[in-house]
Protein backbone atom coordinates (compact mmCIF):
# COMPACT_ATOMS: atom_id res chain seq x y z
CA UNK A 1 0.00 0.00 0.00
CA UNK A 2 1.66 3.43 -0.95
CA UNK A 3 0.60 7.22 0.06
CA UNK A 4 2.20 10.09 -2.32
CA UNK A 5 1.01 13.67 -1.70
CA UNK A 6 2.53 17.23 -1.76
CA UNK A 7 0.98 19.13 1.23
CA UNK A 8 1.28 22.72 2.80
CA UNK A 9 2.10 21.33 5.95
CA UNK A 10 3.07 17.82 6.83
CA UNK A 11 1.53 16.04 10.13
CA UNK A 12 3.77 13.66 11.69
CA UNK A 13 0.89 11.57 13.84
CA UNK A 14 -1.02 11.49 10.69
CA UNK A 15 2.28 9.50 9.04
CA UNK A 16 3.01 7.06 11.78
CA UNK A 17 -0.63 6.34 12.06
CA UNK A 18 -1.06 5.84 8.48
CA UNK A 19 2.50 3.38 8.43
CA UNK A 20 1.11 1.41 11.34
CA UNK A 21 0.72 -2.26 10.04
CA UNK A 22 0.45 -5.54 11.87
CA UNK A 23 2.71 -7.56 9.71
CA UNK A 24 5.49 -5.00 9.72
CA UNK A 25 8.02 -5.65 12.64
CA UNK A 26 10.07 -2.29 10.95
CA UNK A 27 9.26 0.86 10.83
CA UNK A 28 11.94 3.42 9.19
CA UNK A 29 11.11 7.12 9.19
CA UNK A 30 13.00 9.76 7.38
CA UNK A 31 12.20 13.35 8.25
CA UNK A 32 13.86 15.99 6.72
CA UNK A 33 14.24 19.59 8.25
CA UNK A 34 14.51 23.42 7.47
CA UNK A 35 18.21 23.57 8.81
CA UNK A 36 19.41 26.88 10.35
CA UNK A 37 22.85 27.21 8.51
CA UNK A 38 23.96 26.39 4.74
CA UNK A 39 27.21 27.07 3.79
CA UNK A 40 28.17 28.28 6.97
CA UNK A 41 25.26 31.10 6.71
CA UNK A 42 22.37 31.68 8.75
CA UNK A 43 18.89 30.39 6.77
CA UNK A 44 15.97 32.70 7.48
CA UNK A 45 13.56 30.70 5.87
CA UNK A 46 13.03 28.11 2.74
CA UNK A 47 10.73 28.19 0.19
CA UNK A 48 9.69 25.23 -2.02
CA UNK A 49 8.14 25.37 -5.60
CA UNK A 50 7.45 22.39 -6.95
CA UNK A 51 5.73 20.83 -10.42
CA UNK A 52 3.20 19.58 -8.71
CA UNK A 53 1.88 17.09 -11.23
CA UNK A 54 4.90 16.08 -12.57
CA UNK A 55 6.59 15.73 -8.95
CA UNK A 56 3.65 13.43 -8.16
CA UNK A 57 4.45 10.95 -10.54
CA UNK A 58 8.21 10.84 -10.35
CA UNK A 59 7.19 10.04 -6.60
CA UNK A 60 5.10 7.15 -7.57
CA UNK A 61 7.47 6.13 -9.93
CA UNK A 62 10.31 5.68 -6.88
CA UNK A 63 7.41 4.22 -4.92
CA UNK A 64 6.39 1.34 -7.60
CA UNK A 65 10.37 0.96 -8.27
CA UNK A 66 11.34 0.45 -4.23
CA UNK A 67 7.97 -1.91 -4.09
CA UNK A 68 9.55 -3.63 -6.58
CA UNK A 69 13.08 -4.19 -4.98
CA UNK A 70 12.12 -4.45 -0.91
CA UNK A 71 8.64 -6.48 0.49
CA UNK A 72 7.50 -3.41 1.54
CA UNK A 73 3.82 -3.31 3.68
CA UNK A 74 3.37 0.34 3.46
CA UNK A 75 5.69 3.21 1.85
CA UNK A 76 4.77 7.03 2.26
CA UNK A 77 6.15 9.94 0.51
CA UNK A 78 4.74 13.51 1.70
CA UNK A 79 6.79 16.94 0.54
CA UNK A 80 5.76 19.67 1.70
CA UNK A 81 5.32 22.69 -0.83
CA UNK A 82 5.37 26.74 0.37
CA UNK A 83 7.24 28.82 2.92
CA UNK A 84 8.92 26.98 5.78
CA UNK A 85 9.85 28.37 8.72
CA UNK A 86 13.66 26.41 10.56
CA UNK A 87 12.67 22.98 12.29
CA UNK A 88 9.55 22.31 10.06
CA UNK A 89 9.69 19.15 8.45
CA UNK A 90 9.92 19.75 4.65
CA UNK A 91 9.47 15.85 3.54
CA UNK A 92 8.91 12.63 5.54
CA UNK A 93 9.69 9.42 4.02
CA UNK A 94 8.18 6.21 6.14
CA UNK A 95 8.30 2.22 5.12
CA UNK A 96 6.94 -0.55 7.32
CA UNK A 97 8.39 -3.62 6.14
CA UNK A 98 8.32 -7.05 8.17
CA UNK A 99 12.42 -6.82 8.94
CA UNK A 100 14.24 -4.10 9.30
CA UNK A 101 16.89 -3.98 7.09
CA UNK A 102 14.73 -3.69 4.38
CA UNK A 103 13.12 -0.36 5.72
CA UNK A 104 16.40 1.39 5.74
CA UNK A 105 17.21 0.22 2.45
CA UNK A 106 14.47 0.97 0.87
CA UNK A 107 13.51 4.55 3.19
CA UNK A 108 17.08 5.43 2.16
CA UNK A 109 17.20 4.94 -1.68
CA UNK A 110 13.74 6.58 -1.70
CA UNK A 111 15.23 10.05 -0.38
CA UNK A 112 18.00 9.79 -2.40
CA UNK A 113 16.10 9.48 -5.53
CA UNK A 114 13.09 11.88 -4.38
CA UNK A 115 16.10 14.37 -4.12
CA UNK A 116 17.64 13.50 -7.76
CA UNK A 117 14.52 13.30 -10.02
CA UNK A 118 11.72 14.90 -8.41
CA UNK A 119 11.11 18.18 -10.11
CA UNK A 120 11.05 20.07 -6.37
CA UNK A 121 12.65 23.43 -5.64
CA UNK A 122 14.34 24.79 -2.82
CA UNK A 123 15.09 28.91 -2.31
CA UNK A 124 17.24 29.80 1.02
CA UNK A 125 17.04 32.93 2.52
CA UNK A 126 19.42 34.39 3.78
CA UNK A 127 20.06 37.81 5.72
CA UNK A 128 21.31 39.38 2.79
CA UNK A 129 20.08 36.75 -0.22
CA UNK A 130 18.27 34.29 -1.79
CA UNK A 131 20.27 31.17 -3.15
CA UNK A 132 18.26 28.40 -5.13
CA UNK A 133 19.58 25.54 -4.14
CA UNK A 134 21.46 23.59 -6.79
CA UNK A 135 20.72 25.94 -9.43
CA UNK A 136 24.63 27.32 -9.85
CA UNK A 137 28.00 25.16 -9.88
CA UNK B 1 4.65 25.83 -28.47
CA UNK B 2 4.80 27.00 -24.74
CA UNK B 3 7.28 26.15 -21.79
CA UNK B 4 6.07 26.36 -18.48
CA UNK B 5 8.98 27.56 -16.24
CA UNK B 6 10.03 26.62 -12.50
CA UNK B 7 12.44 28.39 -9.69
CA UNK B 8 15.04 29.92 -10.71
CA UNK B 9 14.64 29.85 -14.43
CA UNK B 10 11.52 31.51 -13.80
CA UNK B 11 13.46 34.28 -12.08
CA UNK B 12 15.93 34.53 -14.56
CA UNK B 13 13.34 34.54 -17.40
CA UNK B 14 10.92 37.02 -16.14
CA UNK B 15 7.80 35.74 -17.17
CA UNK B 16 5.90 31.78 -15.60
CA UNK B 17 5.45 30.50 -19.32
CA UNK B 18 7.68 31.09 -22.02
CA UNK B 19 6.27 31.45 -25.65
CA UNK B 20 7.82 30.16 -28.57
CA UNK B 21 7.61 32.10 -31.83
CA UNK B 22 5.40 30.56 -34.16
CA UNK B 23 8.50 30.75 -36.85
CA UNK B 24 10.82 29.14 -34.39
CA UNK B 25 10.73 25.59 -36.06
CA UNK B 26 11.82 23.97 -33.06
CA UNK B 27 11.52 20.02 -33.55
CA UNK B 28 12.76 18.26 -30.43
CA UNK B 29 13.87 18.77 -27.34
CA UNK B 30 17.82 19.57 -28.29
CA UNK B 31 16.82 22.19 -30.38
CA UNK B 32 14.47 23.66 -27.35
CA UNK B 33 17.04 23.91 -25.53
CA UNK B 34 19.51 25.48 -27.68
CA UNK B 35 16.87 28.11 -28.81
CA UNK B 36 16.76 28.28 -24.93
CA UNK B 37 20.21 29.23 -24.40
CA UNK B 38 20.05 31.61 -27.24
CA UNK B 39 17.52 33.88 -26.28
CA UNK B 40 18.49 33.70 -22.20
CA UNK B 41 22.57 33.12 -22.38
CA UNK B 42 22.00 33.45 -18.30
CA UNK B 43 20.59 30.10 -18.20
CA UNK B 44 24.06 28.52 -19.37
CA UNK B 45 25.34 29.65 -15.99
CA UNK B 46 22.67 27.07 -14.62
CA UNK B 47 24.91 23.61 -13.88
CA UNK B 48 22.04 21.41 -16.24
CA UNK B 49 18.72 21.98 -17.19
CA UNK B 50 16.25 19.31 -18.12
CA UNK B 51 12.96 19.23 -20.55
CA UNK B 52 9.91 17.27 -19.40
CA UNK B 53 7.24 16.52 -22.30
CA UNK B 54 3.90 15.70 -20.83
CA UNK B 55 5.50 14.96 -17.35
CA UNK B 56 7.91 12.91 -18.62
CA UNK B 57 11.47 13.56 -18.45
CA UNK B 58 12.61 13.30 -22.38
CA UNK B 59 16.21 13.18 -23.54
CA UNK B 60 17.15 15.26 -27.00
CA UNK B 61 15.80 13.15 -29.64
CA UNK B 62 12.66 13.35 -28.57
CA UNK B 63 10.06 15.66 -30.53
CA UNK B 64 8.28 18.21 -29.03
CA UNK B 65 4.65 20.14 -30.43
CA UNK B 66 2.61 22.67 -29.43
CA UNK B 67 0.21 19.77 -28.49
CA UNK B 68 2.02 18.90 -25.70
CA UNK B 69 2.94 20.11 -21.85
CA UNK B 70 6.26 20.86 -21.91
CA UNK B 71 8.35 22.21 -19.15
CA UNK B 72 11.77 23.47 -18.09
CA UNK B 73 13.14 21.55 -15.52
CA UNK B 74 16.09 23.34 -13.92
CA UNK B 75 18.47 21.80 -11.43
CA UNK B 76 15.97 20.18 -8.81
CA UNK B 77 16.38 20.68 -5.31
CA UNK B 78 13.71 19.12 -2.90
CA UNK B 79 14.23 17.14 0.37
CA UNK C 1 22.99 15.15 23.36
CA UNK C 2 21.45 11.59 23.88
CA UNK C 3 18.60 10.35 25.32
CA UNK C 4 18.66 6.80 26.67
CA UNK C 5 15.38 5.59 28.38
CA UNK C 6 13.69 2.06 29.45
CA UNK C 7 9.68 2.65 29.38
CA UNK C 8 6.49 1.35 30.21
CA UNK C 9 5.29 2.80 26.88
CA UNK C 10 6.75 4.67 24.46
CA UNK C 11 5.57 8.43 23.09
CA UNK C 12 6.50 8.90 19.53
CA UNK C 13 5.30 12.44 19.60
CA UNK C 14 8.17 12.94 22.63
CA UNK C 15 10.03 11.29 20.77
CA UNK C 16 10.07 13.52 17.59
CA UNK C 17 9.69 16.61 19.26
CA UNK C 18 13.14 16.02 21.87
CA UNK C 19 15.09 15.16 18.36
CA UNK C 20 13.75 18.40 16.60
CA UNK C 21 17.58 20.26 16.51
CA UNK C 22 17.40 23.57 14.08
CA UNK C 23 21.33 22.44 13.27
CA UNK C 24 20.03 18.90 11.85
CA UNK C 25 18.47 18.81 8.36
CA UNK C 26 18.01 15.43 8.54
CA UNK C 27 16.11 12.50 11.46
CA UNK C 28 15.74 8.66 11.02
CA UNK C 29 13.64 7.03 13.43
CA UNK C 30 13.43 3.31 13.45
CA UNK C 31 10.56 2.16 14.91
CA UNK C 32 10.10 -1.79 15.97
CA UNK C 33 6.79 -2.89 16.42
CA UNK C 34 4.91 -6.18 17.89
CA UNK C 35 4.92 -8.07 14.29
CA UNK C 36 1.47 -10.25 14.37
CA UNK C 37 3.37 -13.47 13.46
CA UNK C 38 6.66 -15.38 13.73
CA UNK C 39 7.94 -18.64 12.42
CA UNK C 40 4.30 -18.26 10.35
CA UNK C 41 2.26 -18.65 13.43
CA UNK C 42 -0.16 -15.83 15.08
CA UNK C 43 1.88 -13.77 17.79
CA UNK C 44 -1.03 -13.16 20.83
CA UNK C 45 1.37 -10.67 22.55
CA UNK C 46 4.60 -10.17 23.60
CA UNK C 47 6.41 -9.50 26.81
CA UNK C 48 9.80 -7.67 27.15
CA UNK C 49 11.88 -8.13 30.51
CA UNK C 50 15.49 -6.37 30.77
CA UNK C 51 18.11 -6.50 33.41
CA UNK C 52 17.52 -2.84 33.19
CA UNK C 53 20.56 -1.33 34.89
CA UNK C 54 22.95 -3.16 32.60
CA UNK C 55 20.46 -2.53 29.28
CA UNK C 56 21.13 1.17 30.12
CA UNK C 57 24.53 1.00 30.65
CA UNK C 58 25.09 -1.14 27.61
CA UNK C 59 22.92 1.37 25.49
CA UNK C 60 24.78 4.22 26.68
CA UNK C 61 28.00 2.53 24.97
CA UNK C 62 26.31 2.03 21.71
CA UNK C 63 25.26 5.42 22.12
CA UNK C 64 28.64 6.45 23.35
CA UNK C 65 30.52 4.32 20.25
CA UNK C 66 27.75 6.35 17.57
CA UNK C 67 29.04 9.61 18.75
CA UNK C 68 32.42 8.49 18.18
CA UNK C 69 31.49 7.34 14.46
CA UNK C 70 29.17 10.14 13.47
CA UNK C 71 28.84 13.67 13.70
CA UNK C 72 25.02 13.30 15.44
CA UNK C 73 23.22 16.51 16.90
CA UNK C 74 20.81 14.06 19.01
CA UNK C 75 20.80 10.65 19.47
CA UNK C 76 17.44 8.76 21.27
CA UNK C 77 17.57 4.86 22.39
CA UNK C 78 13.90 4.19 23.80
CA UNK C 79 12.91 0.33 24.88
CA UNK C 80 9.56 -0.50 26.33
CA UNK C 81 9.45 -3.32 29.16
CA UNK C 82 6.13 -5.37 30.14
CA UNK C 83 3.43 -6.50 28.07
CA UNK C 84 2.85 -5.58 24.40
CA UNK C 85 -0.19 -5.92 22.24
CA UNK C 86 0.46 -6.13 18.63
CA UNK C 87 1.51 -2.70 16.66
CA UNK C 88 2.99 -1.17 19.85
CA UNK C 89 6.17 0.54 19.23
CA UNK C 90 8.87 -1.68 21.31
CA UNK C 91 12.17 -0.23 20.53
CA UNK C 92 12.27 3.24 19.10
CA UNK C 93 16.17 4.65 17.71
CA UNK C 94 16.56 8.10 16.47
CA UNK C 95 19.08 10.22 15.13
CA UNK C 96 19.14 14.28 13.98
CA UNK C 97 22.03 14.87 12.24
CA UNK C 98 23.41 17.79 9.57
CA UNK C 99 23.45 15.27 6.69
CA UNK C 100 20.98 12.42 6.42
CA UNK C 101 23.83 9.68 5.22
CA UNK C 102 24.75 10.03 9.17
CA UNK C 103 21.30 9.59 10.49
CA UNK C 104 20.23 6.47 8.60
CA UNK C 105 23.59 5.05 9.22
CA UNK C 106 23.57 5.69 12.95
CA UNK C 107 20.46 4.24 13.12
CA UNK C 108 21.44 1.44 11.18
CA UNK C 109 24.42 0.91 13.75
CA UNK C 110 22.22 1.43 17.02
CA UNK C 111 19.31 -0.74 16.28
CA UNK C 112 21.65 -3.85 14.97
CA UNK C 113 23.96 -3.41 18.00
CA UNK C 114 21.05 -3.22 20.51
CA UNK C 115 19.77 -6.26 19.58
CA UNK C 116 22.99 -8.16 19.74
CA UNK C 117 23.84 -6.75 22.96
CA UNK C 118 21.63 -4.80 25.07
CA UNK C 119 20.17 -7.11 27.62
CA UNK C 120 16.58 -7.44 27.12
CA UNK C 121 14.40 -10.83 26.46
CA UNK C 122 11.35 -10.83 24.71
CA UNK C 123 9.06 -13.78 25.11
CA UNK C 124 6.66 -14.53 22.29
CA UNK C 125 2.73 -15.33 23.41
CA UNK C 126 0.78 -17.20 20.69
CA UNK C 127 -2.53 -19.56 20.98
CA UNK C 128 -0.38 -22.97 21.87
CA UNK C 129 2.72 -22.21 23.96
CA UNK C 130 5.46 -19.26 25.02
CA UNK C 131 8.92 -18.83 23.31
CA UNK C 132 11.23 -16.72 24.85
CA UNK C 133 13.30 -15.86 21.17
CA UNK C 134 16.28 -16.35 19.83
CA UNK C 135 17.23 -19.02 23.15
CA UNK C 136 17.39 -21.91 21.10
CA UNK C 137 18.85 -23.15 18.21
CA UNK D 1 27.58 -15.84 45.67
CA UNK D 2 24.31 -15.08 44.09
CA UNK D 3 23.54 -15.33 40.45
CA UNK D 4 20.34 -12.84 39.00
CA UNK D 5 18.79 -15.32 36.63
CA UNK D 6 16.52 -13.70 33.66
CA UNK D 7 14.15 -14.44 30.83
CA UNK D 8 14.04 -18.07 30.04
CA UNK D 9 16.88 -18.95 32.48
CA UNK D 10 14.69 -18.13 35.33
CA UNK D 11 12.06 -19.97 34.18
CA UNK D 12 14.41 -22.99 33.20
CA UNK D 13 16.31 -23.13 36.63
CA UNK D 14 12.85 -21.86 38.47
CA UNK D 15 13.59 -19.05 40.58
CA UNK D 16 14.91 -15.55 40.13
CA UNK D 17 17.84 -15.80 42.03
CA UNK D 18 20.47 -18.46 42.20
CA UNK D 19 22.47 -19.07 45.20
CA UNK D 20 25.69 -21.00 45.32
CA UNK D 21 26.49 -23.38 47.87
CA UNK D 22 29.16 -22.00 50.16
CA UNK D 23 31.93 -24.64 49.17
CA UNK D 24 31.06 -24.40 46.18
CA UNK D 25 34.79 -22.58 45.33
CA UNK D 26 34.37 -20.85 42.07
CA UNK D 27 36.51 -18.65 40.88
CA UNK D 28 36.14 -17.60 37.56
CA UNK D 29 33.20 -17.12 34.95
CA UNK D 30 34.56 -20.42 33.06
CA UNK D 31 34.17 -22.22 36.15
CA UNK D 32 30.39 -20.45 36.92
CA UNK D 33 29.31 -21.82 33.44
CA UNK D 34 30.57 -25.09 34.44
CA UNK D 35 29.06 -25.22 37.74
CA UNK D 36 25.44 -24.14 36.14
CA UNK D 37 25.43 -26.54 33.10
CA UNK D 38 26.59 -29.44 35.50
CA UNK D 39 23.98 -28.21 37.95
CA UNK D 40 21.08 -27.46 34.90
CA UNK D 41 21.87 -29.65 32.06
CA UNK D 42 18.66 -28.07 30.44
CA UNK D 43 21.16 -24.92 30.32
CA UNK D 44 22.93 -26.70 27.84
CA UNK D 45 20.19 -26.53 25.51
CA UNK D 46 20.69 -22.95 24.76
CA UNK D 47 22.54 -21.16 21.91
CA UNK D 48 24.49 -20.11 24.51
CA UNK D 49 24.62 -17.69 27.80
CA UNK D 50 27.32 -14.96 28.84
CA UNK D 51 27.91 -13.89 32.40
CA UNK D 52 27.87 -10.32 33.56
CA UNK D 53 30.17 -9.27 36.53
CA UNK D 54 28.99 -5.83 37.82
CA UNK D 55 26.43 -5.21 34.76
CA UNK D 56 29.42 -5.87 32.47
CA UNK D 57 29.96 -9.33 29.73
CA UNK D 58 32.90 -10.61 31.13
CA UNK D 59 34.76 -13.75 29.72
CA UNK D 60 36.12 -17.05 30.86
CA UNK D 61 38.80 -15.63 32.84
CA UNK D 62 37.34 -13.28 34.86
CA UNK D 63 37.34 -13.79 38.62
CA UNK D 64 33.99 -13.73 40.51
CA UNK D 65 33.22 -13.12 44.24
CA UNK D 66 30.23 -12.61 46.44
CA UNK D 67 31.36 -9.36 46.25
CA UNK D 68 30.28 -8.67 42.92
CA UNK D 69 26.75 -8.66 41.25
CA UNK D 70 26.74 -11.35 38.75
CA UNK D 71 24.06 -12.37 36.43
CA UNK D 72 23.74 -14.78 33.91
CA UNK D 73 22.10 -13.63 30.45
CA UNK D 74 20.68 -15.75 28.46
CA UNK D 75 20.61 -14.80 24.13
CA UNK D 76 18.84 -11.27 24.26
CA UNK D 77 16.02 -10.51 21.79
CA UNK D 78 15.34 -7.26 22.80
CA UNK D 79 14.15 -4.50 19.74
Amino acid sequence: MKKITLVDQINLNEVYSWLQDPAAGGINLFIGNVRNHAQGKAVVKLEFEGYKPMALREMEKLAAAAMEKWPIKKLLMVHALGSKQIGEPVVVIGTATAHRKDAFEASRFLIDELKNKVPIWKKEYFADQTVWVNAHP
Amino acid sequence: MEVLLFGISKELMGQQVLSLPVDSKIANVLELKRWILNQYPEMGNLNSFAIAVDQEYADDETPVSGNQEIALIPPVSGG
